[in-house]
């Protein structure tokens, strides 16, 4: 799966983009985020005010409990301000 | 860039445009009023108090394109549209620069207007862009802004 | 023509006008937004059945300009603008042809939208421009549209 | 005093300006309509329907009510139709 990452979270996680092998009980995108919070301290910031956080599922809007495979790509993303 | 019919086109692009190049885009037969909008880099944030010398704009590819390109699609129905331009500048801007660019044509002024600025305010809450604000060494992500959202709502049907 | 300070600009005038460079008079310090009218002659009378070759456009010079400088003046103490632009021409015009612009500078958006969505509202129902509309021997003086007056009451405070 | 005329009520009078000696006793709009209408049929039609005509003195909207003098101009024009 490809994670991407804009604005503030991409500079706090360090890259714009990562790659990760899916665990098969990960099946939306809640699960994922207690995933990548388990994984590693880093994330714990960017997730933890989870109503800040906008994600996209293969480029379209989605939410916490959107179904997601491990061919999916995943954006985190904070409210947009362009215009 | 997507050019999805004759009277739409999105263009995400570094380079400067012309607004009298993409309102003859804009002129299709039976147009009658074209409404367009221009944003311009302000060189002052007043949220922070803070002179801004540049700015610095991301997005995500793929994504911004394909969501303008729907939001679109739906306001040529709703309004009766004979054209839509969509023209956001990424990367590196200073003050007074363009940075948007929202064109529509329509057989009415009054559709015009409406489609206009219904897109501005989407865009201003759902385009996947993000501005950085530099001035000298301070770097400062713009936080969004809640009346943008306010904005949006009275679209809604 | 007049141009009573940097920012207001009218012109009457009977040759076409360019876009670019009227909204580059109407980047001001402080503007954020611009919104800009253009209306286009439409090739067809949908009141009358009517295909039209063209169309001739006459004014009260004196009173048009004076109208127009009141309007703008009130307009840009209620949305607090920074520059307004408006250009009408007269005479001979084909389908296609600019006929007017109205271009509206802001510090915020929806300023700039209102204050230029008003002032054509106004332009339709109260400058002194009529037009007559010719197809080969047949010439029409346009009527008066009721709708336009209904347009311009939604911005009485 | 000058008349100034436009539009279809131009072609019809024939001119788009005139000048008239108004008499004293002329001094608003409505006694100088009444007036011209006395003066020659030709301004009956415009007249007509008074609703449908608009007034300015002195390039500024008017009413039928409004003051007048000798040195005034008035012009009398239909709904306008620019834009």
């Amino acid at each position: 799966m490809i994670i991407k990452y804009f604005s503030w979270i991409k500079e706090h996680i360090g890259k714009s983009e990562e790659q990760i092998d899916l665990p098969n009980y990960i099946t939306n995108v809640n699960l994922l985020i207690n995933y990548l919070n388990e994984l590693d301290e880093k994330y714990n910031i960017i997730f933890e005010k989870k109503e800040l956080i906008k994600i996209a599922v293969n480029k379209t809007y989605s939410s916490f409990d959107t179904n997601i495979s491990n061919s999916d790509e995943i954006a985190f993303f904070p409210p947009v301000t362009g215009g | 860039m997507s050019k999805i019919s004759p009277a739409i086109k999105i263009k995400i692009q570094n380079e400067d445009f012309d607004i009298s190049e993409e309102t003859k885009i804009l002129h299709q037969n039976n147009t009658g009023a074209i409404v367009n909008f221009v944003g311009v880099v302000r060189g002052y944030d007043e949220k922070n108090d803070q002179i801004i010398n540049s700015m610095v704009l991301e997005h995500y590819p793929g994504m911004t394109e394909a969501e303008i390109e729907k939001i679109i699609i739906g306001s040529y129905k709703r309004w009766e549209l004979t054209g839509v331009t969509v023209i956001h500048r990424i990367g590196k801007l200073k003050p007074s620069d363009q940075i948007v660019f929202v064109g529509v044509s329509s057989k009415h002024r009054q559709n015009a207007f409406d489609a206009c600025n219904f897109i501005m305010d989407w865009l201003k809450t759902k385009a996947p862009f993000w501005k950085l604000e530099e001035n000298n060494n301070i770097k400062n992500w713009v936080e969004f802004n809640d009346t943008d959202n306010q904005a949006l709502k009275k679209w809604e049907k």
